[in-house]
């Protein structure tokens, strides 16, 4: 059962994720990129990070890729204005990629990992779990992620804010 | 940490500032206050503390290369004290500033991988949009978005390397990633794919060759005294990173590494060193030339062990203290000159000031004696003989002579070609600036006991 | 400037205080006055049930009157059809033939009279002009209907039917026979 | 060699190689600035679900916490990354990365 | 102490010229190097001419690094020294002050030279030597790339580069020995000169190459030489004089002091082979020089054949050959000064240097035509000329070393005298050619410079003794120190 | 299992009927409360009262053609209406109807399901519900449901922030996300158990949340997205028939579903006073409390409208300092507040 849905989310999140790559309208490449982060976001379930599965939709789904088709459809982009590209760059780009895959899948054979004990934590994911380590063990990078947070948006103010003097440049 | 706290709070303040309306004393507030973490950095000299469950852990190190980038800071805020009087918004670059130092402290004295990547976030996200901070150029407009896109891409590469390295190992902790790998008889390969990843991270954030392309062109595209803050602060924070990556991380699987980044090293000194001969532009030529310099860092990091941090924190010392002068004199003649190509032209008769500094600060560059840069680079080919690898170092010579070709391309044309233009006034405060730096230059060349904590 | 009526008030740009900046006085304020309206008494009528009362001086569909013995009175003299700012009248006269006295008032009579009523702005302005007192607007309603042309009012629907004489001595009141009676010595004169 | 679910692990890392590269492919095989953007994204994501597998491998919360992070960065990035591409696209009326050559490689 | 001094003094004389930019710079300066030359003759009147070296100062510099400020003297250093601060009063002098402008940076930059040359010639830190060595350079980059001729960016940084480059592969096997050297490493020359000894012959080799392209760039010898003429032609003559006076001889003080003592085994090795490249330099200069039409550049030539012929002797490791080295560095240095000075005032007189233009100058200016030929007659080394003193004993120890080889040296006395013969014969002689008409003869301060050269050529040429007497015990230590390998090349 | 599965399937199948014809009369209760607001009588022609005339609109919206946009892109254009619905309908799945019913010694939960992430899926499920609107706006093919299709997603994403922050300072306190927990903390009220509704704790919470609510649902004030003044009629200008009915329905769900939340979170959900007072066994409990929670919602519902017949519509930049200048550092006050409190009282 669980394989079968991991098979299925699998399939579904790579084929839409090469959907993505390939699809002519920056549009649909968007919506087959929401769709994979649902994929993903089964993922999580399957793998008991519910709590994560849901963050991930809010902050994925929810706010990057409405931002992303938000900016899509300001710039209306609607019509693929892209240019061609060249066949050899394209070659070049697939062979690359292609050859990090065959080393990526070549690193993993033989794949032996320290045996952790296999205590099941059913509520691993959960919030209060989670909060726990994020509160204890990791409060210097959570609170390091509120400068980071400010930074971007120091930075995207400044850079969406229109230019006062715009004939002097 | 206490260091980390104050620059932090410098970057509220001066968001504060845009509030409360005191924009004007916000330069001489933050030079007290890069003074004051320096101070408490300094205070903390030899505790090796450790912070937040090992978060973070300020050693001599750490605390040394936090010193430089918050020294290079308070010099970078100094001579930016012009630019911040004429750019509009002012509060947010100097926040943005600030925050690239906060950054940079943390990627010196991280102890754990979330540290590492919020640290070079911080950093990098500061730094796109400072790079675009010029908005209606177009130039800066590319430069913030290749930086943006060749960044964000290192990003990835270097995230499915600590999450790899995290599958092997399940730690994010440096310590006990090495711990553990010394534990562990026979490690599963995709740990070391997640060790070259991090590398090739890493590498793009140093712009090392081949991962150097954007490089240039963010170096060329970014307003000058942006790019001076990229070549110093940002290089010295990566070379951090990178030393406390490889070395606190990974020393006991040198041999996945280390051939690579040998590799890297040579690609890097010859390339970035043949490319910047055909440079035009000053800026350009600057922008390769630190790709070239990132090459003898990595020479060192990686001929010399967990020992290299000293002669690491040297050479970045007197390439950052070279570099800013180079750029502050650019961004003053790029000013001057409104962008004009040749600005360097007869500068020597147009204002022998800034020629002699700018002489200076490229005869450091070039390593030429009894200035810093030759004494860095003096260090780090002491290192790499001393450790066998002296036809690295053959090659590294052979580099820093085709270095001396273009430095001194521009040498010439400030002494020899005919200037156009009149002369070139600079403020008594820049010439200050630039003394001090010269002095710096020439303190670090004739006394380097002085500058080498470690 | 003066003032040229005294409805006018002066508005004040004076600073919001805070209280008023939150607005939540103001909208609770109008959250309130929304809800008493819930508890009014509706206006809505219940047409085809309930039908509402005109006024006097309503104007609504137009009449052609004929006189107590049942004959005509317009002359088609066109004074209404000159009068209307719409333009939305329309006659051709004709002369009345021997026999056709108990037709026609007078010699001269209009062979067809048209008001296109979607012209017609109902403004009783050939009410006014016409000095035979022939035509006027009543409080009748123009129907609705599909085609434009059913619009154009011939005779068959404006001339009064003798068996349904229609109403008009609420409009001929002394005042308007007396103002009229004054308009038509003026212009004499 | 198994997650607490009985879906072997291999099968995640191979997932998120898979997924990582595939981004990686989107990088280099398109111009538009967007989609280079989105294909960023989906590296990161090939990331958090590699994460989440080994956490959920090791019983250890802290490669969930991780993915957090990575989360609030992806967020703070795109956030900026939007900002230069609208500035950009405001200035050039193009989003193709080609356009963007007068600073030689 | 006197050593220190004699290093700092210039440099200090130099800043305040750089910072407060006097009007008088010419005669600060040359107050200056006059107060650096006496102060360089105490040193010779006090010298201990039996002992080794001295005036010794040994300060740690960079502990960390096992670098020390260690400077002193020997008979050979001192007889550089006194050399170099022999002739910077006269470089001073000899400059007419208008001709450049900046004259406070000028005459700054040539003391700085100067004191970059003291120190090159007194270091007894293999670090400090390097420094002072890379220091040289600048200021007579600078020098060159301000006030020199034409195209003078692409020449000068030829030139600089050149050196450079040997100087790095100089600095790499330099921290080699470095590494060499037991416990904490040291630069303390005598460690070095273990370290090396110490080597094995291959590892020897190898130094040897990377020590002695250095030098060899510096003196210049055949092939490395061809930085020399044009930078010598584009400088401006107090550059040239700096050059050639004493820059050349850095070179060869570097072969006796820094290349010979340090790897004895790589000497031997490849000496016969930097010896033979000397010889080739020597014919080959000179046979360039004979159809060259500058005079300038055919002086430059002449200093090659010169420099290849010191390098020669020197490589025969003998003590004749090392003390004829040292004696013929002083006299080329003082020669060759005299001979860009009198080509200068030619220049500047005729506005050219070209030998087919000029003619008949000793028919306007006797008295310079008279100061030519001595001059000239002292490099071709004619007996009772200081010339004649070094070549004699080189020759005459290349002679020993190989007989053959002692010929084809031989050849540049008479190769060298041909060249600069029909130089003077086209210059002085003849036609008086139009560019001569209104030629004025030396004037009172180009005599104060040319009167005194003369002297010394021929006072040295007369009575060498004192001279080779202060640089035998040095020359002595050096060939004990490789005796043991002389010995078993023997 | 089985049996589990149909219970859940009766329950589902309940709720969505339920959560459709409140749908359906709300559309006639928005009729009915503007006539009524505005001194009307309303829809009164289909049946007593005009209690058929949802059914009416409805046949309509079946009868009318289907006009599909020759430039539109065709799938999406279906697409987004459908969007809209099934994430509308997505949200009920958590609401705790009421609590347990108890028949035949089995108890039964009233609600589908109790994610222990309750208030986040509702939060994510909303995040998504803007997608209906962006995708129906751009697939149109036309420049003003393109220019509401944007402001929609600016919109959203711009007060999902204060919601979601004024909810973290509720959630600070109850320190659980899953809705049913929520609810028992808040039993009773008033009376025996002595618990508050939240709404006596997070008054500005509450305000913070409904006003989010309400740009949520893009309802008035907030629906500039269709304000037929400025973009005729925003992303559905070209849509007709039921796929506009899909838009008009979904919005009446998300206002349904978002009073349910509403009334969950802050005012009790399925509790009343004095429920424990009064002597009644649990089933009848249950009952009334469901008919209590329905009362809440409906109230909830009426108070949309009610608003909407009372405020302007803001402008586009009024709106967004609303959300970010107003709203957005209220609702972190609020949070700081709400947790400087609650450490001080842990204390």
């Amino acid at each position: 059962m669980t394989l079968n849905l991991f098979y299925f989310l699998a399939f579904l999140g790579i084929l839409c994720a090469l959907l993505v790559v390939f699809s002519k309208n920056p549009v649909h490449s968007v919506l087959y990129l929401i769709l994979t982060f649902f994929a993903i976001a089964g993922h999580y379930v399957l793998l008991n990070a519910q709590f994560l599965a849901v963050v991930h939709v809010i902050v994925y789904a929810g706010a990057i890729m409405v931002l992303f088709l938000h900016v899509l459809m300001l710039l209306n982009l609607n019509q693929d204005a892209e240019p061609h590209k060249s066949g050899a760059l394209k070659f070049a780009a697939a062979i690359c990629s292609g050859a990090l895959l065959i080393i990526l899948i070549a690193s993993l054979k033989g794949t032996n990992l320290i045996t952790a004990e296999q205590t099941v934590v059913a509520d691993l994911g959960t919030v209060k779990n989670l909060g726990k380590v994020l509160f204890t063990d990791y409060l210097l990078p959570f609170e390091i992620t509120s400068v980071l947070l400010m930074a971007s948006m120091i930075g995207a103010v400044m850079l969406g804010k229109p230019e006062k003097n715009q004939s002097t440049e | 940490m206490n260091s980390l706290y104050v620059i932090c709070g410098l970057g509220l303040i001066s968001l504060i500032a845009e509030l409360a309306n005191f924009k004007k004393q916000l330069i001489p507030i933050f030079i007290v206050g890069i003074l004051a973490a320096i101070g408490l950095a300094v205070m903390d000299w030899g505790t090796s503390l450790h912070y937040f469950s090992d978060m973070a852990i300020f050693d001599n190190v750490a605390l040394s290369f936090s010193i430089l980038i918050c020294a290079t800071a308070a010099f970078w805020f100094l001579i930016a004290n012009d630019y911040f009087h004429t750019e509009t918004h002012i509060t947010d670059q100097a926040a943005l500033v600030i925050f690239v130092m906060a950054g940079g402290v943390i990627m010196a004295s991280f102890n754990n991988m979330a540290m590492l990547f919020l640290g070079i976030e911080i950093l990098s996200l500061s730094l796109y949009a400072l790079a675009g901070s010029r908005k209606l150029n177009l130039f800066s407009n590319e430069a913030a978005f290749k930086y943006f896109l060749m960044g964000s891409f290192a990003t990835g590469f270097l995230l499915m390397g600590i999450a790899l390295v995290y599958g092997a190992t399940g730690q994010f902790h440096l310590d006990k990633i090495a711990a553990s790998i010394a534990a562990q008889p026979e490690l599963p390969g995709f740990f070391y794919a997640g060790v070259i990843l991090i590398i090739v991270g890493m590498a793009f954030k140093i712009s090392a060759v081949p991962f150097h392309f954007w490089a240039p062109d963010v170096y060329e595209g970014a307003p000058t005294l942006i790019t001076s803050l990229m070549a110093t602060v940002v290089k010295t924070a990566a070379f951090a990173a990178f030393f406390r990556m490889v070395w606190y991380c990974f020393p006991a699987v040198e041999q996945t590494w280390l051939l690579p980044l040998q590799v890297i090293t040579v690609a890097t000194l010859v390339l970035a060193n043949v490319t910047a001969v055909f440079q035009s532009k000053v800026k350009r030529m600057l922008a390769y030339s630190s790709v070239g310099h990132a090459g003898y860092i990595l020479l060192a990091l990686t001929t010399g062990g967990t020992s290299s941090a000293g002669t690491i924190f040297f050479y970045l010392a007197a390439y950052s203290a070279a570099t800013l002068i180079a750029f502050a004199i650019l961004n003053r003649l790029e000013l001057a000159t409104n962008f004009a190509e040749g600005s360097f032209n007869g500068l020597f008769k147009k204002s022998p000031f800034l020629a002699v500094a700018m002489t200076v600060s490229l005869l450091s560059m070039a390593g030429i004696p009894p200035l810093a840069g030759f004494f860095g680079k003096y260090l780090v080919f002491v290192q790499a003989i001393s450790q066998g690898y002296v036809g690295l170092v053959v090659v590294a010579v052979i580099t820093s002579l085709i270095g001396v070709y273009y430095y001194f391309g521009v040498i010439i044309s400030m002494f020899f070609k005919e200037p156009a233009g009149g002369e070139i006034q600079v403020s008594s405060g820049l010439k200050l600036i630039l003394s001090l730096l010269v002095l710096v230059l020439l303190a670090m060349g004739i006394l380097p006991d002085l500058f080498l904590p470690l | 400037m003066q003032a040229l009526t005294n409805r006018s008030k002066v508005v004040s740009n004076k600073q919001m205080t805070f209280a008023e900046k939150m607005y939540l006085p103001a909208i609770l304020g109008g959250i309130s006055i929304t809800i008493r309206h819930l508890f009014k008494k509706k206006a809505t009528v219940s047409y085809p049930e309930v039908k509402r009362e005109f006024s006097q001086v309503y104007r609504g569909q137009h009449v052609l009157k004929r006189d107590d013995k049942g004959a005509e009175r317009c002359t088609a003299c066109g004074l209404c059809a000159v009068s209307c700012p719409a333009e939305a009248i329309t006659m051709t006269s004709a002369e009345r033939k021997k026999g056709e006295e108990n037709l026609y008032r007078e010699e001269k009579y209009a062979s067809t009279y048209e008001i296109n009523m979607l012209r017609c702005i109902f403004c009783g302005l050939c009410e006014e002009a016409c000095p035979k007192e022939a035509i006027f607007l009543t409080d009748r309603m123009v129907p609705t209907d599909f085609t434009r042309n059913e619009f154009v009012y011939g005779k068959d629907k404006l001339v009064e039917k003798t068996d349904d004489r229609v109403d008009v001595t609420k409009r001929q009141t002394k005042a308007v026979l007396d103002f009229k009676k004054i308009k038509q010595l003026s212009h004499n004169r | 060699m198994k997650t607490a679910q009985g879906i072997p692990l291999d099968y995640y890392i191979w997932l998120s190689a898979a997924l990582f590269t595939i981004g990686v492919l989107g990088v280099l095989y398109r111009r538009n600035a967007i989609i280079i953007f989105m294909c960023i994204e989906l590296m990161l994501n090939a990331v958090n679900l590699l994460l989440v597998a080994f956490s959920n491998y090791y019983n250890d919360a802290a490669g969930q916490v991780f993915v957090f992070f990575i989360m609030a960065v992806a967020a703070a990035e795109v956030a900026v990354g939007l900002a230069i591409l609208i500035m950009m696209y405001r200035n050039t009326k193009t989003t193709d990365i080609n356009i963007l050559n007068r600073l030689k490689w | 102490m006197l050593t220190t001094f004699l290093i700092f003094f210039p440099l200090l004389a130099a800043l305040l010229l750089f910072a407060f930019r006097p009007q008088s710079a010419k005669a600060i300066a040359l107050g200056a190097s006059i107060v650096e030359f006496s102060v360089s003759l105490i040193g010779v009147f006090t010298f201990d001419k039996t002992g080794g070296a001295q005036f010794m100062v040994n300060v740690p510099w960079i502990a960390s690094a096992g670098i020390h400020f260690a400077v002193g003297m020997d008979g050979i250093s001192l007889l550089l020294v006194l050399l170099t601060t022999l002739l910077v009063p006269f470089i001073i002098l000899s400059s007419v002050e208008s001709r450049y402008d900046k004259p406070h940076t000028f005459f700054g930059l040539i003391l700085m030279m100067q004191m970059a040359l003291v120190g090159v010639f007194t270091a007894a830190d293999g670090f400090l030597f390097y420094i002072f060595w890379e220091l040289a350079l600048i200021p007579i980059y600078f020098i060159c790339l301000i006030w020199g001729g034409d195209n003078r960016g692409k020449i000068t940084f030829k030139f600089f580069v050149y050196t450079l480059a040997g100087s790095l592969f100089m600095l790499v096997a330099l921290v080699y020995l470095y590494l060499q050297t037991p416990g904490s490493h040291s630069f303390d020359i005598s460690a070095l000169y273990a370290a090396g000894k110490a080597l094995p012959a291959s590892a020897q080799s190898i130094i040897f190459w990377g020590l002695f392209v250095a030098f060899a760039i510096k003196m210049p010898v055949f092939p490395f030489h061809t930085w020399q003429p044009d930078t010598y032609t584009v400088a401006p003559t107090q550059g040239t004089m700096l050059l050639s006076g004493i820059m050349l001889k850095m070179g060869i003080y570097g072969v006796i002091r820094w290349l010979v003592p340090v790897v004895p085994l790589g000497v031997a090795e490849w000496g016969s082979t930097a010896l033979i490249l000397s010889v080739i330099g020597i014919v080959y200069a000179s046979c360039i020089a004979l159809v060259q039409k500058d005079l300038k550049r055919l002086i430059a030539y002449s200093s090659i054949a010169h420099v290849g012929l010191i390098a020669a002797g020197t490589f025969t490791l003998s003590k004749i050959g090392i003390q004829g080295a040292v004696i013929q560095m002083l006299s080329h240095g003082i020669i060759v000064f005299a001979l860009f000075f009198i080509v200068d005032i030619i220049a500047e007189r005729a506005k050219t240097r070209s030998l087919s233009e000029l003619g008949g100058i000793r028919n306007v200016a006797p008295i310079l035509a008279t100061v030519f030929i001595i001059v000239m007659l002292g490099s071709v080394a004619l007996p009772l000329t200081s010339g004649f003193v070094g070549e004699f004993l080189l020759i005459n120890s290349l002679v020993h070393y190989q007989i053959w080889i002692g010929a084809v040296a031989g050849l540049t006395m008479i190769l060298g005298a041909v060249y600069m013969l029909t130089a003077f014969q086209k210059a002085m002689s003849g036609e008086v050619s139009y560019l001569a008409t209104g030629f004025t003869d030396l004037t009172w301060n180009e005599k104060m410079v040319l009167y005194p050269i003369v002297v010394l050529i021929i006072a040295i040429g007369v009575y060498p003794a004192p001279l080779l007497a202060i640089s035998e015990p040095a020359v002595n230590d050096l060939l004990l120190i490789i005796s043991d390998v002389t010995a078993q090349i023997k | 299992m089985i049996d589990f599965l149909i219970y859940k399937s009766i329950l589902v199948l309940i709720i969505f009927t339920i959560t459709l014809v409140v749908a359906m009369y709300a559309t006639y209760g928005e009729r009915k409360v503007a006539a009524f607001l505005q001194d009307r009588i309303g829809p009164n022609r289909a049946g007593p009262f005009g209690i058929l005339q949802p059914l009416a609109d409805g046949l309509k919206f079946f009868m009318k053609e289907e006009i599909i946009p020759n430039v539109s892109n065709k799938f999406l254009f279906i697409f987004g209406p459908c969007l809209a619905m099934i994430t509308a309908m997505m949200a009920g799945v958590l609401v705790p109807w009421g609590d347990t019913l108890v028949i035949g010694g089995k108890e039964f939960s009233l609600q589908i399901s109790d994610l222990n992430i309750g208030v986040l899926y509702f939060f994510g499920v909303g995040s998504i519900g803007v997608y209906g609107i962006m995708i129906g706006g751009w697939a149109s093919n036309n420049k003003f449901s393109l220019l509401s299709a944007i402001r929609a997603s600016a919109q959203m994403i711009s007060y999902e922030l204060a919601m979601g922050i004024s909810i973290i300072a509720l959630i600070a306190v109850t320190g659980t996300l899953s809705l049913k927990e929520i609810s028992a903390m808040q039993a009773g009220g008033v009376g025996s158990d002595w618990n508050m509704w939240n709404i006596v704790y997070h008054p500005l919470g509450f305000l913070i949340f409904i006003v989010c609510a309400f740009a949520e649902c893009n309802r008035a004030p907030f629906d500039l997205a269709e304000c037929e003044t400025e973009l005729i009629g925003g992303y559905h200008t070209e849509y007709s028939s039921m796929k506009l009915g899909f838009y008009l329905f979904a919005e009446y769900i998300n206002m349904f579903v978002s009073s349910a939340i509403i009334s969950t979170l802050y005012f009790g959900g399925y509790n009343f006073p004095f429920m424990n007072d009064l002597g009644l066994d649990h089933n009848t409990i249950t009952i009334l409390g469901t008919v209590f929670l329905f009362a809440k919602i409906f109230f909830f519902i009426f108070f949309f409208m009610w608003v909407r017949w009372t405020l302007p519509r803001f402008r586009y930049d009024q709106l967004m300092n609303l959300g970010w200048k107003v709203l957005l550092p209220l609702s972190i006050a609020n949070l700081l507040v709400t947790a400087g409190i609650a450490l001080w009282l842990d204390k």
